[in-house]
């Protein structure tokens, strides 16, 4: 199997007197592509927003290529890393939000650019080639000039996900990027993401679409409660779960 | 030091007053300032200087007089201040440069003839008058049933008589006169005048050298050396050529 | 320096500031009902398609807002009774700040009904209820809890501009302190006392918006 | 009365230009500062921490509950009191300055507190600092969606300047009282004050109008 | 053949320049569930919306019960009818919208009550009643005094097809009620649209959930470029369509 890009051990994460997760452990490597599934409030989106540091956690620790996410060990104590440290380390994945989130007063191409122009600091020629050959990997070639206002739930979705490869990330985060669109908008979505899997991209999503998990992931993730209740091969764990919960949560899922 | 000193070091008097009423204190078609109130500043500056304009104008409304004195924002404030007790705990007082009385002025086609015509209708009479001390007192002293209304401009109170919100107006006679100088024919004195108070300009407290200075310096301007500068000025701002001070025993010490 | 601040004058006449400190409540909270049902019809024809009814109502509000409010309280008081209209003091000046105060909230509510989804004016529709019943309602309702964190400095703002009635010989709080200042000259001490006066009164219309804030703030 | 009201304003151009002059830097400055002020007083209201926050909260409660006249008064003589001997002009252009930061500040909690908290995330999530977050994505949505309420505040202290008169700056309101105490016309000249008023507010609101519509995003 | 509803007769309707709806000529009978499918743009949503007048159209007629919708003849010219007949015309049929537009001041109950107060005017106990016994069919019995706010968007929706249901419509519009919807929700809604039509209520609703048309509807209506492409039996019609166009429709949506 080939080199370990994330690590998680132990994580857990409260919210006031609430455990979201409980002690997550996993890891991933290199070109998975692995889809977390599991009901509402089991904790998927709180995964996703630790490893991205857009919230912070009690316990454990994340591993990006080794380095540690957000905190560091001063002696015996776990400190957060500064401001600067952490904006770093953010960009080295890449998020997609369920709202798009894009920023609504500049074009696409410039939502692309900010984080090549402020994060890596390249020169603006450079960066606007880069975004509008992300632009047109996700088929808005020639949507570049538009304002997020002006472009379709699909459309902005995708510049959402070229707005975050575009800073070519170890890691892609997707928190259920199809699921503010219409369903006719989400199999441009899903289309491109597909496309990024071929490419070798690793990416961990978060999904309500079985059909997708099990066409694009190499690996499923089943949350259940604030812990792992399950993690294998789609195939195996869609055809034969071993646990009565995922068995319960597929059938009221609208996989079948 | 004594501010007579500062004063004389800096060259010129600061002196605070107003440059919205006529004829104490006001704007020329020429944007100079001008009035009877301007004057006494200038006698003062001549007795300072040999100079009268050497003057440094602070423009302040009525409610700024006290406060610019007492944070030395002006060396004296001359502004039709009326004397009373309560202000002299908290400025001291020139000698005084006028003696005012109020009077009535009435509409030249309006309803009431004179002051008997007003006392006789009673309550239904409205008086505009400048925000003042005991206003209301004021006028009630000459009618006792009489609406008061009280306006913070002079312009105002002669524009609710014209506009009819009043049917007279009672202020200084001084000032009464020299409006009805400016618009002849339109207006009538009431042909009653009341409630004496004297004008004198004000001084920071607790400094007896500039204050004896600036009350010998109006002295002499009413009886003494300066006074042609002082008549002169009577005349211009009220009409009234002033009788020439009697040789010989001075008057205020029989 | 030399002053030394003396309250005495100012506690001896402080009824006389109470008394206009209650004119001056009075005053603002009849101005500012008049002028919220003048700012609710005139924000609904802003928003007309109708240019017979927004063009009326954008040339009300850009006049009336873009004049300082004392230019229109002397035209009330002394310009109108030389075309026949005598108000009296009180009546006059309550008329000019209901206007005034109906221009500023007609923008307010315009901004409101403007962040209400179309959508909802369609669901009352679908149901049958007429324009008029949609408008009272739904959207009346829902725009003014939208309104309420603007409206509040906007109130606030009117409340101040009754001291512009001092100008008219109202005898509010701002008239009643200029008038000790004459008397006694304490113009510092009068100030204090009287802006304390306004600050807390702000205060308490600031926390009494918050307050209905919270109370129609909807459950989520 | 008509021809000599012509009369006596063409004898008071000069004064009236000079008034209408100085109202228009008074505000313009007061204007400035003010709303330089005012994005501090808004920042801190918005990200300061437990202890900035209520100082700030109590300094924009009270300026804006207290009479504009009353700030006026203070800003001359308070700072004499303390030493620094403030002219008229900029004692008056401070103290509109610090009424106007009130507002301001107010106005620019609301347009940061009104943008979605998504576009804080997302803007980290590319690794952005909480400085270029802020002046690349929040400050410039903020700026669209305070506009027109800065501008309401512009043309409220077109008009709050008129009390400067009060501590003798010789503004539009003073310069016109002047020229009335010397012709009595109250109403004519008022009018023709209020009508310049008018004249400049208007400028105010159709700039705002004019900067609205350059920096609308298409949707 | 039972009762006829609902006639159309060569309705066009036009925005601006562009004409939605070419000339739609169709007839709903009484108890009959019609899918209204066909691909974005095609002037589906526009056709419901005229249905209920909130769309003024240029031409053709629209009767309900027999009774001309929105405009009546004078002379040789049309004129729309007065506001208030329009509203009383509008109570007559229900429509649900995929933003379900529930107004969020007031809680489900009240939500239900409001056109049964304004509109037919019955007593509050009554209006009261009639609210909870609606509430209690789609499941929220017990959720009668929560707001919008409070109630997940299955909940929310379904809210909204009891408020339109509670005045007795002679004819219920659905537009596309459950594309906002999570897909977990999604199922609670389509249970509630099951029961209806099980009900005898006759109904129109546009759906992209070919599956849900399949199995619910009695009739589909094919519709494209602003006329009725196609119209008949679902078995029939998804089966063997008869045009190319629903051919190609079928192929690109999430039926199979
Ligand atoms: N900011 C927060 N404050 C308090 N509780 C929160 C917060 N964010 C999430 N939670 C709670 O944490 C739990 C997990 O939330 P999370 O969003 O991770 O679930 P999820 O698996 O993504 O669910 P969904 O499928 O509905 O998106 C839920 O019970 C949620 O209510
Ligand atoms: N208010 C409007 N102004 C102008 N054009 C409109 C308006 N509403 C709809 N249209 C246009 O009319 C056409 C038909 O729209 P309609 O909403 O009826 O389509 P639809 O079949 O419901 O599509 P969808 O499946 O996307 O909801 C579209 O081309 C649309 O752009
Ligand atoms: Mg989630
Ligand atoms: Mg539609």
């Amino acid at each position: 199997m080939s080199k370990t890009i994330l690590e998680i051990e132990g994580l857990r994460k409260t919210y006031g007197s609430l455990e979201v997760l409980k002690g997550i452990d996993c890891a991933v490597h290199e070109g998975e592509v692995i889809a977390i599934i599991g009901s509402s409030g089991s904790g998927k989106t709180t995964l996703l927003r630790c490893i991205n540091m857009l919230e912070d956690f009690e316990g454990g620790t994340i591993r990006l290529d080794g380095e540690e996410i957000g905190y560091h060990a001063e002696g015996s104590m776990r400190r957060r890393k500064s401001e600067k440290d952490i904006a770093r380390q953010r960009a080295l994945t890449g998020m997609a939000f369920q709202q798009f989130n894009l920023f609504p007063h500049m074009t696409a191409e410039a939502n692309v650019m900010l984080g090549l122009l402020k994060v890596k600091r390249l020169p603006k020629d450079e960066a606007r080639a880069i975004a509008l050959k992300w632009l047109d990997r996700v088929g808005l070639g020639d949507r570049a000039g538009h304002f997020p206002g002006q472009l379709s739930g699909g459309q902005q979705q995708r510049v959402a996900i070229a707005r975050a490869i575009a800073m070519n990330p170890r890691l892609m985060l997707f928190d259920e990027v199809t699921s503010a669109l219409d369903p006719e908008l989400v199999g441009e979505v899903l289309q491109v993401i597909k496309g990024l899997a071929a490419d070798g991209m690793t990416m961990l999503l978060v999904t309500h679409e079985m059909r997708f998990a099990y066409e694009v992931a190499s690996r499923v993730i089943f949350m259940n409660q604030g812990v792992i209740g399950e993690d294998g091969n789609p195939r195996e764990m869609f055809v034969a779960p071993k646990t009565e919960r995922l068995a319960d949560f597929l059938k009221t899922s609208s996989f079948n | 030091a004594s501010k007579l000193d500062d004063v004389l070091a800096r060259g010129h008097l600061v002196l605070g007053t107003g440059s919205t009423n006529a004829p104490w204190h006001f704007k020329s078609a020429d944007d100079k300032l001008q009035g009877f109130d301007v004057d006494m500043g200038r006698i003062i500056a001549k007795a300072l200087f040999g100079d009268p304009d050497k003057i440094e104008y602070v423009i302040q409304s009525s409610d700024a007089r006290i406060p610019n004195i007492t944070t030395d924002k002006v060396d004296i404030t001359c502004q039709f201040m009326t004397v009373t007790g309560e202000r002299a705990q908290q400025v001291a007082f020139t000698i005084p440069y006028y003696r005012e009385g109020v009077g009535l002025m009435l509409k030249g086609d309006g309803q009431y003839a004179d002051y008997a015509a007003l006392k006789a209708a009673g309550s239904s009479v409205t008086v505009s008058v400048l925000q003042n001390v005991y206003a209301e007192d004021m006028v009630h002293a000459a009618l006792p049933e009489a609406k008061v209304d009280q306006y913070d401009s002079v312009d105002l109170i002669y524009q609710a008589l014209e506009s009819g919100r009043s049917d007279a107006v009672a202020t200084d006679q001084s000032s009464l006169a020299w409006y009805m100088a400016q618009n002849p024919g339109r207006y009538k004195d009431a042909g009653y005048g009341w409630n004496p108070q004297t004008y004198a300009c004000g001084v920071k407290r607790g400094d007896p050298d500039w204050l004896n200075f600036v009350n010998t310096a109006l002295h002499e301007a009413m009886t003494g050396v300066e006074f042609d500068f002082y008549a002169k000025s009577f005349k211009t701002w009220f009409g009234k050529d002033l009788p020439p001070p009697a040789i010989g025993f001075p008057v205020e010490f029989k | 320096m030399g002053y030394t601040l003396n309250f005495a004058v100012v506690w001896r006449n402080f009824d006389r500031l109470l008394e206009g400190l209650a004119l001056s409540l009075g005053l603002a909270v009849i101005s500012i009902l008049i002028g919220a049902a003048i700012g609710l019809a005139v924000a609904f024809a802003l928003i007309s398609k109708y240019r017979a009814a927004s063009w009326p109502a954008t040339a009300y509000v850009t006049l009336i807002r873009n004049l300082p409010i004392l230019v229109l309280v002397l035209f009330a008081y002394f310009a109108l009774p030389q075309m026949g209209v005598r108000l009296d003091k009180v009546e006059s000046f309550v008329a000019v700040l209901a206007i005034y105060s109906g221009a500023y909230l007609a923008e307010v509510f315009r901004a409101g009904l403007l962040s209400i989804p179309k959508g909802l004016t369609e669901a009352g529709l679908a149901i049958g209820l007429t324009p008029i019943q949609i408008r009272t309602t739904i959207i009346a309702p829902l725009m003014l809890r939208n309104v309420l964190p603007s409206m509040s400095s906007t109130i606030i703002s009117l409340f101040k501009d009754t001291s512009l009635a001092a100008a008219i010989a109202v005898p509010e709080l701002t008239f009643q302190a200029r008038k000790i200042n004459v008397e006694s000259f304490r113009v510092i001490e009068t100030w204090i006392v009287a802006s304390a006066l306004y600050v807390a009164t702000c205060a308490l219309i600031a926390a009494l918006m918050r307050r209905i804030e919270r109370r129609l703030a909807l459950p989520r | 009365m008509t021809p000599s009201f012509l009369d006596q304003l063409w004898l008071a151009r000069n004064v009236i230009l000079s008034g209408l002059g100085l109202t228009v830097s008074i505000s313009l400055l007061a204007i400035l500062a003010g709303s330089v002020l005012g994005v501090l007083v808004g920042l801190s209201l918005t990200y300061g921490n437990r202890l900035i926050r209520p100082i700030f909260r109590v300094y924009t409660d009270i300026i804006r509950g207290t009479p504009v006249l009353v700030l006026v008064l203070a800003s001359y003589y308070v700072s004499s009191a303390v030493g620094v001997n403030l002219d008229p002009f900029s004692a008056g252009v401070l103290a509109l300055a610090v009424f106007c930061s009130s507002h301001v500040g107010e106005i620019v909690r609301g347009g940061l507190q009104a943008i979605p908290k998504g576009q804080t995330e997302a803007a980290k999530a590319i690794g952005l600092t909480f400085g270029q977050t802020f002046a690349y994505v929040l400050w410039p949505q903020a700026l669209r969606q305070f506009l027109p309420a800065w501008v309401n505040t512009a043309a409220e202290m077109v008009k709050a300047s008129t009390l400067l008169s009060v501590i003798g700056v010789a503004e539009l309101l003073l310069r016109t009282q002047e020229i009335i105490s010397r012709n009595f016309m109250s109403l004519q000249f008022y009018f023709f004050a209020g009508a310049l008023y008018f004249v400049v507010n208007y400028g105010i609101e159709r700039f705002g109008k004019y900067v609205e519509r350059k920096t609308a995003v298409p949707s």
